[in-house]
Formats: C-alpha cells, sequence, structure tokens
C-alpha cells in the first residue's frame, strides 16, 4: 500500500480505481483528486463512467481495486453513510428527495444527519434548533424559501434540482459530489446555480459531473475528461480546450472541433 | 370556517361517530330472575363455519329433535335457542362464550367440536359457575383436570375409543403396531390410550409417526409404514384428513398386507367420500350403524323424517346432550342454579340413549359400552363390543 | 403531521373509552377490553407499516409470545406482581422481535414480508408441538397478575382501565415518537432510504429499533389478552392473526395511528354486526359473506382506509383542485 | 433406510414437489408476473376441487362426457371468471399499493369460503379417478404406486414446460414480462395493458382451478382446503424467485424433498423444517434462487 501523500489541501482522492461488472471493466485504473477551494469538473459521452466514479466516491457500491482516500483516511470499506458523516455529500443525476415532505422538511432531515440523536424520542424534531436553523440557510442559499411549504413532488424539474443541492450542502459537508446539477435547468436557474458553485468553491472541494460545457469551462479549475471508463486528460480548462486527444476523442471531427480551437 | 367553530364541529363529530360505535355494547341486560315458568335459554356455541361446520349441525340438529320430541319444552320450561359461531378458534372462544354467559345470560352452554375451544368454554364455565355440556370434544382435561360439578360431556374422552381398541388387538394376539396420527392433543390422547391397553395386553408400539397439523401428505409416512412392516397399524384421523389417508393408505396397497385399524372418526360422517377404499376397516366408537337397541331406531327414524338425512355420532351426541339438561331439570324442576341437586341426579341417572344406555361417572364422562364396527357397504356396522362400560379414569379430577 | 380535527377525534375517542364502563354491560365491558387490546396490538403493526413502510407479516409471534410468557413466568401457585412479570413479558418478545429482525432486515418488500412469516410459523410450530409449549390445546393462566393493594387484574374493571392505560399510554408515546427525530428518520427511510443512506443516516439500527418496539408493544397486547382470558393457545401464534391484524391496520388507513384504532374497531364490529342472529336470522350463519363484501367495498371506495374518508367528504364537497406550482 | 425404501422416498419427494408447482403454478402468474399479492389462491385451488366434485355429474347427463370433459369444462369457466373477476375487482388495483390488493384478496377469501358452503355444504366428498387411470404399480414388494399419480406428476411436468415455453419464446410472454416490469413504457409502446393484464389473471385463476380439478381425486373435497396451501404456494413462489418459473419448480421440488424427508428423519422438527429452509435461503439470497424469466 503507497505510503498517503499528506498534500493536506487534497481532501478526497480517488486512486486506481477500478469497476468491473462481470466482463465489463466501467471503470479502468481512475484517479483523481480533488483539492479543498476547487472545483473539479469531469466531462465524458454517456457511458463514460462518470456516474459509476461518483457512486464509488460516494460509497454507493465499492470498487473492484483501488483506493479512496477521504481527509487523509482511507474510506475504501466505509459504507455510503459513514462517509456522508464524515464530510462526503452528494447529489443525483436523477431527482432523489423526499416527494411528500414539503421542501422545508426535505432540508431539515438532511440537516438532521449530523444532529440524529434518535434516543431524544419525546423531543420534536422541530426542537433540534441547529437542524431547523441549517434547513432556513440552505433553503435561502438555493432560492427555495418561498417554495419551503409545498409538497416536493409538486416542484418543478430546475427546482427540484435546487432542493438536491440544497439538501446535499445541509450536511455541511467538505466535499461535494454534484451530478450533473444542471441538467434541464433554464438560463436563469443556471446562472444562478453557476453563482452559488463559485461561492461554495471557496470553502469545499467540489466534483461537478456536467454535459453543460460552456458552464464548465467557466467555472471549472480542473478538467477531466472520461472516455470508455478511461481518464484520457486532466489538466487546467484552457489546455484541455486545446488538446488534441480531446477533441478527436470526444468533440468528434465535425464543426464543434473547429471553432474550439 | 373559523377556528371555533371548525373545532367544536370536529369534537361533536368524533363524539357522535365514537358513540355510534359504542352503543350495540352499551344495552345493559337487567339481569333475569329464572322463575322456573321463564323461558329456558339453552347457548349453543358450535362451528357453523370452517372445516368441523358439518358436526356442528349435526350437533344442533340431534339437540333440536329432543327438544321438539318434549313439545319444545324441558320440565315446563319453553327452551329459546342462542346460536354462537365459534369457528373453531381458540383465540375466539373465551369471547364467545362471555356472549352467550354475560350478554344472553344462558341457563346452560352446549358446546363445542374443536378441543381448544372447548377448554377455554371449560374455563369460563367453572369460573362463572355455569351450567356446561360437552356434545363432542373429546379433550381428556374436560372431565379429568378440569373437572366440575357443572360441567358434563355427552360424548366420549379421546382416552376411551383408542383403549377399546387396544383390547380388541391385543385379545386378536396381534404383536407389533405402528401408530400414525397428526401431532396434536386429540391424536396424542388417543394413541396414549391405545398403547395403555395394547401393552397391557402384551403388545408392543414398534413405532409411533405424527405428522405436523394440518399436514395431509402422508405419501412419506406410508412407505415408512412399509419398511417398518409391523403386524398392524392404529390411527387417530378425522374429517378431511380421514377421508385422505383411508384412500392414501388403500392406494398404496398397504391394505391388503397391513390391516388398518382407528378410532371411530376414521370413518364416521365420511364413507360415501372414501369410497371403496375403506371397505373392511375396523374401527372402535360409542356408536355404530344397525345398533339393535330400540331407541336407535325411533332416534333415526325420527332424525331422518325431520332433517331428511342419516344421522351419525354427532347428532346421537348432540341428542344425548340434550337428555342430561332434561334428567337435571327434572330432578330440580327446571331451576339450573340448584347446581349439587342437579348434579347428583345426573351422576344417578342410567341415559336412555341409541348407543344404549349409559351412565356418568364421577367426573361426568359417559361409561359406555365400545363398539367394533366393521365398514361394510358405507356402513360402520356393529360387529361386536370391544369393551363394556368403559370408564375414561379421568386422570387429575380433584371434585 | 396529525391534523387538529385528527387530534380531536382521538381525544373524544378515549374519553368516551374513559367513560364506556359506567353504562356499559358486563359483556359490553368483556367486549371493549378485547377491542383495545386489538387495538394496541394493531398500533405496534401500524408503527411498522405506516411510520418505517416495513410490512410484517409474522406481528403475532410477539403477540402470541407475550402471551405464552405471562403463562410461564407466572408461578403455579400465587398471583404475580404486574411490576415484574409485565416488563418480563415486554422483554421476551422485543428479543424475539430484536433476533428475528436482525435477520429479516437483510431482505426487502415481498422477501421480508414471507421471512416473518417464515420466523413466525417457526414460533408457531414451537409452541404447537413441543412440551415447553404447552401443546396444542393450550394451557391456563392460574392466578392473574395484580399490583398489591390498588389493582386486581382478575376485576373486569381493573383490566379495562388498565388495558386502556396502556392503550392512551403507547398511543401517545408513538405520537411523540413519530414526530420526533427518531420518527422524522424513521419516515424518511420510509419514503428513500436511499437518499436516507446519502446523507448519513445508517439505516439499518433504524429499522430493527423500531421493529423491536413495535414486537414489545405486541408483546404488551399479548400479556393483556393472557390477562384477559387466562388461557393461551397455540392458535394465538399462527398467521390467521398475523393477516388479521394487518387488515385492520390497512381497513383503518395506512400512515395514521388513528386508523390502526379505528381499523381495529371496526372489524370487530363488523364481524359483530354480520354475526348478529337478531338482523340476519339464520343467513348469520354464513357472515363471512357479508364482511368479506364489506371489505372489498372499502377498498373500492376507499383508497386511503376509513381514515380518510372525512378528507375523501371534504374534497368532493369542495371540488378543490390541487394547484401545481 | 435401506436402499428400496430410499428410492420410493425420493420418488414421494419428486412426486409431492411437482403436485407442490401443479398448484403453486397459478400464483406465479399473479403474483410471480403481475406482482398482485393474490391471498385468494387457495380459494382459486379449492374452487377447482369442488367443480370437479359438482361439475362431473352435471357434465355426465348432458353429453356424457367424463373426468377429462369436466376438466375442459371447468377450466373454461374458469378463463370467464378470471376474465371478470379482473375486470371487476383487480383492473383499478395496480396503481395502488400492494397493501391494497392484500385488503381486496382477504375479501375474496371470505366470499369464496361462504359461496361454497352456500351452493355446496360443507360436507366432505371426493372425485373419482377417471377409470382408465385408476390402477397401480407394484413398488417394492409391499407396496403399490397409483397409476393417477404419475399421470399427475406428467401432467406438471408438461405445464411447466408449456408456461417456460410460452413466457420465453412467444411474443405474447416476451409483452407480458416486460408488462410486470415496467407497465408505462409497454403502454407507451402501444400494447393494451388492461386486456393483457384480464389475460394473464384469468390465465393464472384457470391453472389454480385446473389445478384443483386435477389434484381433486387424491386430495379429497373438504372446507377449508384452500387455506391449508395457501402459504406453501407463497413460499414456492418466493424461494424460486419472484416471476421465475423455473425457480418455483426447482422450489417445489426442493421443498418436497425437504418434506419428505423431513417427515421421515426428523419427526419433532416436521413442522419447522420448511419454514427454516425458506428463511435459510431468502438470508442467503435476499430475492430468491433465480431471477426472473
Amino acid at each position: 500500500m503507497q505510503p498517503l501523500e499528506n498534500d493536506a489541501t487534497v481532501l478526497m482522492r480517488g486512486h486506481q480505481i477500478t469497476r468491473r461488472w462481470g466482463g465489463l471493466v466501467a471503470l479502468n485504473q481512475v484517479s483523481i483528486d480533488l483539492k479543498a477551494g476547487s472545483l473539479h469538473a469531469v466531462i465524458g459521452t454517456n457511458g463514460a463512467g462518470k456516474s459509476t466514479l461518483i457512486n464509488i466516491l460516494s460509497g454507493e457500491f465499492p470498487p473492484s481495486e483501488g483506493r479512496v482516500e477521504l481527509l487523509g483516511q482511507d474510506v475504501t470499506q466505509w459504507p455510503q453513510d459513514q462517509r456522508a458523516r464524515a464530510g462526503l455529500g452528494r447529489s443525483y443525476q436523477r431527482n432523489n428527495i423526499y416527494p411528500p415532505f414539503s421542501v422545508y422538511e426535505n432540508c431539515r432531515l438532511a440537516a438532521q444527519a449530523n444532529d440524529q440523536k434518535p434516543w431524544l424520542w419525546w423531543r420534536p424534531a422541530e426542537s433540534a434548533v441547529q437542524s431547523r436553523a441549517k434547513a432556513e440557510e440552505v433553503m435561502a442559499r438555493c432560492g427555495l424559501t418561498e417554495w419551503q411549504d409545498w409538497p416536493a413532488g409538486l416542484l418543478s424539474h430546475g427546482q427540484k434540482r435546487q432542493l438536491e443541492i440544497a439538501m446535499c450542502l445541509a450536511t455541511e459537508p467538505q466535499v461535494l459530489l454534484l451530478d450533473e446539477p444542471l441538467a434541464g435547468m433554464g438560463a436563469e436557474e443556471t446562472e444562478r446555480m453557476l453563482t452559488l458553485l463559485t461561492q461554495l468553491k471557496k470553502d469545499h472541494a467540489i466534483l461537478l459531473v456536467e454535459h453543460d460545457m460552456d458552464a464548465v469551462f467557466r467555472i471549472a479549475d480542473r478538467v477531466t475528461v472520461m472516455v470508455n471508463g478511461q481518464v484520457i486528460a486532466s489538466d487546467v480548462p484552457e489546455a484541455i480546450r486545446q488538446n488534441p486527444a480531446v477533441q478527436t476523442a470526444y468533440l468528434g471531427e465535425g464543426e464543434h472541433a473547429v471553432n474550439a480551437s | 370556517m373559523d377556528k371555533f367553530r371548525r373545532t367544536a364541529l370536529a369534537l361533536g363529530a368524533s363524539l357522535l361517530a365514537a358513540g355510534a360505535l359504542m352503543a350495540p355494547m352499551s344495552a345493559a341486560h337487567a339481569q333475569a330472575t329464572a322463575p322456573t315458568n321463564a323461558k329456558l335459554k339453552v347457548g349453543l356455541m358450535l362451528p357453523y363455519t370452517g372445516t368441523f361446520a358439518s358436526l356442528g349441525n349435526a350437533i344442533e340438529n340431534g339437540f333440536r329433535l329432543y327438544v321438539t320430541e318434549q313439545g319444545g319444552k324441558l320440565s315446563g320450561r319453553e327452551v329459546e335457542f342462542v346460536k354462537v359461531d365459534d369457528e373453531s378458534d381458540p383465540s375466539k372462544a373465551t369471547d364467545n362464550v362471555n356472549k352467550l354467559v354475560k350478554r344472553d345470560n344462558v341457563d346452560v352452554l352446549v358446546g363445542t367440536v374443536h378441543s381448544g375451544v372447548a377448554m377455554a368454554m371449560a374455563k369460563v364455565a367453572k369460573e362463572t359457575n355455569t351450567l356446561l355440556i360437552v356434545p363432542n370434544a373429546g379433550a381428556d382435561a374436560v372431565t379429568g383436570a378440569m373437572c366440575a360439578p357443572n360441567i358434563f360431556r355427552s360424548s366420549f374422552s379421546n382416552w376411551q375409543p383408542g383403549y377399546a381398541m387396544g383390547e380388541v388387538l391385543a385379545k386378536k394376539g396381534v404383536k407389533r403396531v405402528a401408530t400414525i396420527t397428526w401431532k396434536y392433543a386429540a391424536g396424542d390422547e388417543a394413541v396414549r390410550g391405545f398403547k395403555e391397553a395394547f401393552e397391557k395386553g402384551g403388545g408392543t408400539v414398534v413405532k409411533e409417526l405424527n405428522l405436523p397439523f394440518p399436514n395431509v401428505e402422508f405419501q412419506a409416512l406410508l412407505t415408512d409404514i412399509a419398511a417398518t412392516k409391523p403386524d398392524a397399524v392404529f390411527t387417530f384421523f378425522a374429517g378431511g384428513g380421514a377421508v385422505k389417508f383411508v384412500k392414501d393408505y388403500a392406494a398404496a396397497g398397504l391394505k391388503k398386507s397391513i390391516p388398518l385399524y382407528g378410532s371411530g372418526f376414521l370413518t364416521d360422517g365420511t364413507l360415501d367420500a372414501q369410497g371403496d377404499a375403506a371397505e373392511g376397516l375396523f374401527t372402535t366408537l360409542h356408536y355404530a350403524d344397525s345398533l339393535s337397541v330400540p331407541k336407535d331406531k325411533s332416534f333415526r327414524l325420527n332424525y331422518a323424517k325431520t332433517f331428511k338425512l342419516q344421522p351419525d355420532v354427532y347428532a346421537v351426541q348432540g341428542y344425548d346432550a340434550a337428555q342430561i339438561l332434561a334428567i337435571g331439570l327434572k330432578a330440580t324442576n327446571g331451576d339450573v342454579s340448584k347446581k349439587a341437586e342437579f348434579a347428583a341426579a345426573v351422576e344417578a341417572a342410567k341415559i336412555d340413549s341409541p348407543r344404549g344406555a349409559f351412565t356418568l361417572s364421577k367426573a361426568h364422562n359417559p361409561v359406555q359400552d365400545i363398539y367394533l364396527r366393521q365398514v361394510e357397504a358405507k356402513e360402520n356396522k356393529m360387529v361386536g363390543i370391544a369393551t363394556k362400560a368403559l370408564n375414561d379414569p379421568a386422570r387429575g379430577c380433584k371434585m | 403531521m396529525p391534523t387538529p380535527s385528527s387530534k380531536l377525534f382521538v381525544i373524544a375517542a378515549f374519553l368516551l373509552l374513559a367513560v364506556f364502563p359506567t353504562f356499559a354491560s358486563a359483556y359490553g365491558l368483556d367486549f371493549v377490553t378485547k377491542i383495545m387490546v386489538y387495538a394496541l396490538f394493531a398500533l405496534s403493526l401500524e408503527l411498522l407499516v405506516g411510520s418505517v413502510g416495513l410490512v410484517c407479516f409474522g406481528q403475532a409471534a410477539f403477540f402470541g409470545l407475550g402471551a405464552y410468557a405471562t403463562v410461564w413466568f407466572s408461578p403455579e401457585s400465587d398471583a404475580a406482581s404486574i411490576a415484574w412479570l409485565l416488563p418480563a413479558c415486554v422483554a421476551l418478545a422485543a428479543a424475539a422481535a430484536l433476533v428475528m429482525g436482525a435477520l429479516s432486515l437483510r431482505t426487502s418488500g415481498v422477501y421480508f414480508i414471507m421471512v416473518t412469516l417464515a420466523f413466525a410459523q417457526m414460533a408457531y410450530y414451537v409452541v404447537h408441538d413441543t412440551p415447553l409449549g404447552g401443546g396444542s390445546d393450550g394451557i391456563y393462566l392460574l392466578f392473574k397478575p395484580v399490583f398489591k393493594p390498588w389493582l386486581d387484574l382478575d376485576k373486569p374493571n381493573a383490566l379495562y382501565g388498565f388495558t386502556w392505560a396502556c392503550l392512551v399510554g403507547v398511543f401517545i408515546v408513538l405520537a411523540l415518537l413519530n414526530r420526533s427525530r427518531f420518527g422524522r428518520a424513521l419516515a424518511g427511510i420510509r419514503v428513500n432510504a436511499q437518499r436516507m443512506r446519502a446523507t448519513g443516516f445508517s439505516t439499518y439500527p433504524y429499522q430493527l429499533a423500531a421493529f423491536t418496539l413495535s414486537g414489545a408493544i405486541a408483546g404488551l397486547a399479548g400479556f393483556l389478552f393472557a390477562v384477559k382470558d387466562g388461557y393461551v393457545n397455540p392458535e394465538m401464534l399462527s398467521w390467521h392473526l398475523s393477516g388479521a391484524v394487518l387488515i385492520m391496520v390497512i381497513l383503518g388507513g395506512i400512515g395514521q395511528l388513528r386508523g390502526a384504532l379505528i381499523g381495529a374497531f371496526v372489524f370487530a364490529l363488523l364481524q359483530e354486526f354480520f354475526k348478529s342472529e337478531s338482523i340476519f336470522g339464520n343467513m348469520a350463519k354464513h357472515w363471512h359473506l357479508g364482511l368479506g363484501l364489506t371489505i372489498m367495498l372499502s377498498v373500492m371506495l376507499l383508497p386511503r382506509g376509513l381514515v380518510g374518508v372525512p378528507e375523501q367528504i371534504k374534497n368532493r364537497l369542495k371540488g378543490k383542485a390541487h394547484a401545481a406550482p | 433406510m435401506d436402499a428400496s425404501t430410499f428410492l420410493i422416498q425420493c420418488l414421494n419427494a419428486v412426486q409431492y414437489g411437482l403436485l407442490l408447482f401443479l398448484i403453486a403454478s397459478g400464483l406465479t402468474l399473479i403474483f410471480g408476473i403481475m406482482g398482485v399479492i393474490n391471498l385468494a389462491h387457495g380459494s382459486f385451488y379449492m374452487l377447482g376441487a369442488y367443480m370437479a366434485y359438482a361439475l362431473a355429474p352435471l357434465v355426465a347427463n348432458t353429453f356424457g362426457g367424463g373426468f377429462f370433459a369436466t376438466l375442459l369444462v371447468g377450466v373454461g369457466l374458469a378463463v370467464l371468471l378470471g376474465y371478470v373477476l379482473e375486470w371487476a375487482f383487480f383492473s383499478f388495483l395496480y396503481h395502488r399499493e400492494h397493501l391494497q390488493q392484500v385488503l381486496m384478496t382477504y375479501g375474496l377469501i371470505l366470499v369464496f369460503e361462504e359461496v361454497r358452503s352456500l351452493l355446496v355444504g360443507d360436507d366432505v366428498h371426493s372425485v373419482e379417478i377417471p377409470a382408465g387411470l385408476s390402477g397401480s404399480l407394484p413398488l417394492g414388494e409391499m407396496m403399490t404406486y397409483p397409476v393417477y399419480r404419475l399421470f399427475i406428476s406428467g401432467a406438471c411436468l408438461l405445464l411447466a414446460l408449456g408456461m417456460y415455453w410460452v413466457f420465453k419464446y412467444t411474443r405474447l410472454g416476451m409483452m407480458i414480462r416486460a408488462g410486470s416490469t415496467n407497465r408505462e413504457m409497454v403502454q407507451s409502446l402501444g400494447i393494451d395493458i388492461q386486456f393483457l393484464n384480464r389475460v394473464v389473471f384469468a390465465a393464472g385463476l384457470a391453472i389454480a382451478v385446473f389445478a384443483g380439478m386435477l389434484a381433486a381425486p387424491v386430495s379429497s373435497v373438504y372446507p377449508g382446503m384452500g387455506d391449508t396451501v395457501l402459504i406453501i404456494c407463497f413460499v414456492v413462489v418466493v424461494i424460486g424467485g419472484i416471476g421465475s418459473i423455473r425457480g418455483a419448480l426447482m422450489a417445489a421440488l426442493l421443498i418436497g424433498v425437504v418434506d419428505t424427508f423431513g417427515k421421515v428423519l426428523l419427526p419433532q422438527a416436521a413442522g419447522v423444517l420448511v419454514y427454516v429452509l425458506m428463511a435459510l435461503i431468502l438470508l442467503w439470497k435476499p430475492s430468491g434462487l433465480f431471477k426472473a424469466g
């Protein structure tokens, strides 16, 4: 086992992660670092293994090979909830919220993860001031305050994506794994989300999986390109834009390649 | 709608709704003092649904037949029936009995078939000192550990038919017998009675087979019987289980090589379903077809006339339950509350039953002849008396 | 969250039950005691099905074990004290639930239903077939427990009051629990267990705790039933009883505590109604038919069970359409 | 247990396993494929047995048909009944939670039990084994084996192969399997899912009735017989893996072996063995032995 590099700013690292489903290799020797105060975007065509990577980093299922480190600890064998409590938050590509509960309750329940105290069975959940305050805060940050009493299931798709982020923030994570948060959002909502992400960047390490190229190149500090489960390039945005391998493999020969140069 | 009116409305509505639910229970019944000419309330707690439904009907028919023969009155008191379906479910038994004893204030309780339910009835009868006549359930404990001055039985104890067949096989010189039954009280008690008599007569029970109740897959155990090659097989099954066992036993070809013996319930009320698979089977029971008892002839005639079907042992037991009640009432001229005189009269009486006259033991279980019967042309023909006036040992009865 | 009018309904119901003995007949007292015991039993299942979303088809195992424990632990010669007998029976049922839950919770959905059924059938046959259980004809409770100076459960009024107190107590505990952090977490697990894990809740211990608590409450109901009848029988662990209590909870309406109460009362009263000779004469023998048809009608007309009736009526009156944002 | 007895017990185990599959086969359709928790399956089986008993004389004197003619009439009636039942009581239940189906089918059990008691009464009956199959073959020196039980085993194997073939290789089978996994998708493809559900439900009920009629001569006909098979049928479907015909057959055979040898070798524990088996399997493979299909 290689000694852990103790570069303090790397809050989360995936090291030589491989994942096989029977014969199919979904991820092949993928390594990735998430530094504090920086947003690391991962782009790639559908089926490139982006979601699999997020699922392995978040602990949804273990890697076939390789190691996952979080805040300097080897968390490869840790279950998902343990990683979440250690400061890892994730949002889902498909909406994964509590539809019957109100928007406020969705956020409050997420915030309660850090203040569980199940033995206080006679005290109402409302009395947990800490989770209530946190819920109010994240709703405000994500612009959901006026919808707080609506059942989450009745929100528009864009609003649900914002709620997904809000719930992720409610657990006060240090590392954020965001799976296509901008998918299906209107222009105005996308702008709001990008400003939010740039603010969050300051005090979190963010992994952003996204298809929206313009957004990625505007806010990413580092971009990793994946094709067929492998990393073909990982650099600052400008370098990636020039990188011939990325253009041929990812942007294809077509007109996109022309105006990119 | 402002807040105050809404809460008031809600409170009113819910009180109304909850009240409606309680209404049927609250009718406080006047405690009827029982002057001797008031109606005699008889509480019939029998299975009217489920596997024992036909037995419940037969017992009720038998009981009603005797009452109609007396002109609908017993020692001057008109008989009124209150029926409750016990569903052969012991967990509901206590409440069903309470319904009859506390709500309907019945003078006498008659029931039931399932021995688990009968045990619960016996406990309530003892606690409330209500007269109870058991027309079928053979659990030994009813006239054993649970015996009481106000509890009578007009049927049998599981021990009796088993014991009688044990004597028959011992006398016949049969040496090695295998037994098979469900793993439940009635089966265990019948096999225990059989073993007691058979081993006293020199025989040995080589194998005691049993299977979980109500499993009816007998093939595995029939093969086991064939492997042990006993001289004979003794069994206890009733209802659907009896039909299937007898047919499977014949289909497995064992009927020719290993004779099958059983307590009477193997072939009572099931003969037309069993067809010729039951032909020639020997069973022991306190009743049979073609008895030479005069009372039996008149009983069968009246029964067939009133109910358009042939009576069986359950109808006889229902009929005799009514006789026991009549004897007790005559001695106390209609006052059931005189428990001691009631019991004394019945203990001294000789009950003129279609099965043949019998008396009640100290523990109030019939001391009766157990007939040896053989199946012939879909009838349990009486071929002899297995044991004369067999008295149940009433183990554990302190009366 | 319970609405004000639902709280009032429950308070009114409990008040009515409290005053009922004053004008009840002896049989009425016994009958309502039985229904209250079944309501308590239904509450234990409502905690599982309604709050956590776990459908247990073996709840009668804990009910029966609680009842049998009452007889096993009671001395032959004299009355036991409630102070230690009741906790002992509840503890035994809770222990059984802990073991059964620890194993069953590895499965989910219909497989969970069948595993709980399997364990309950095992408990049934242990009690039915082994000498420990006292065999198929059941065993007697010779002396009913007492609490020296004030309480002798042999007296119907005392038992009625004690049962009422248990029912109200457990209802309040569950109501508090449902709105506590523990309760909200259970609700979250019911709606979306994956999301709960992603935010940091370890779902297995929560489910196991709820399963054990539910077993304990069922054990308490079993204790009361054994004391009421003074007789226990293997049928108290049979799958028929597990099915019946599930029917009560569904009929009453899942997701509301008072649904279990309403379900237990309506299920018992419906049976009484269809069995009564005075109304149906000799058709009373076929009471299953009426009950079965009523249940099928309730599925067709009441999608959210009896609890949902007021709201259904309100919606129809106002024709309120849900205005989506 | 000497060699010949062991072989006979194996035959008993296989025969009981096949009989179990026959009885549970209707449930593999309605519960396994359609996902409806059908507590009334035992009642459908009982309905079949009572039909075999009640229809036999009617068929005999209308057009002189024997056992197999009664079988055909019975299955035909069952398809009609299944069609009507699905339309009346189940067509609106698919979008509601599972427990509503539990409540509906619980009501059905009660109604079937009482209708049977009203129409045919509460006595125990039996059904004649068809003339050609009533013989029996010698088995070891003491026993004989009824030919009819072998016929039932054969019929069961044919049924298993038929169901497996229909579901694996025909368009109808493919549509049904697709419908059970994703109802909305199938609907959007233009397949009339309403009709499909009705066909599968009717087939499920018909197969359960067919099993009841075929097994009646062996099982005899008595009140509450549906109740005794209900739980074991669910055990078969669940152990096999819900939705898997192959799994149900394997599970039935496995239960046949455990039940048969359990009674002989471990009589005191015979009652719990099948449930211990199910608990072990589900804890080892939490979604049954085989995947769907």
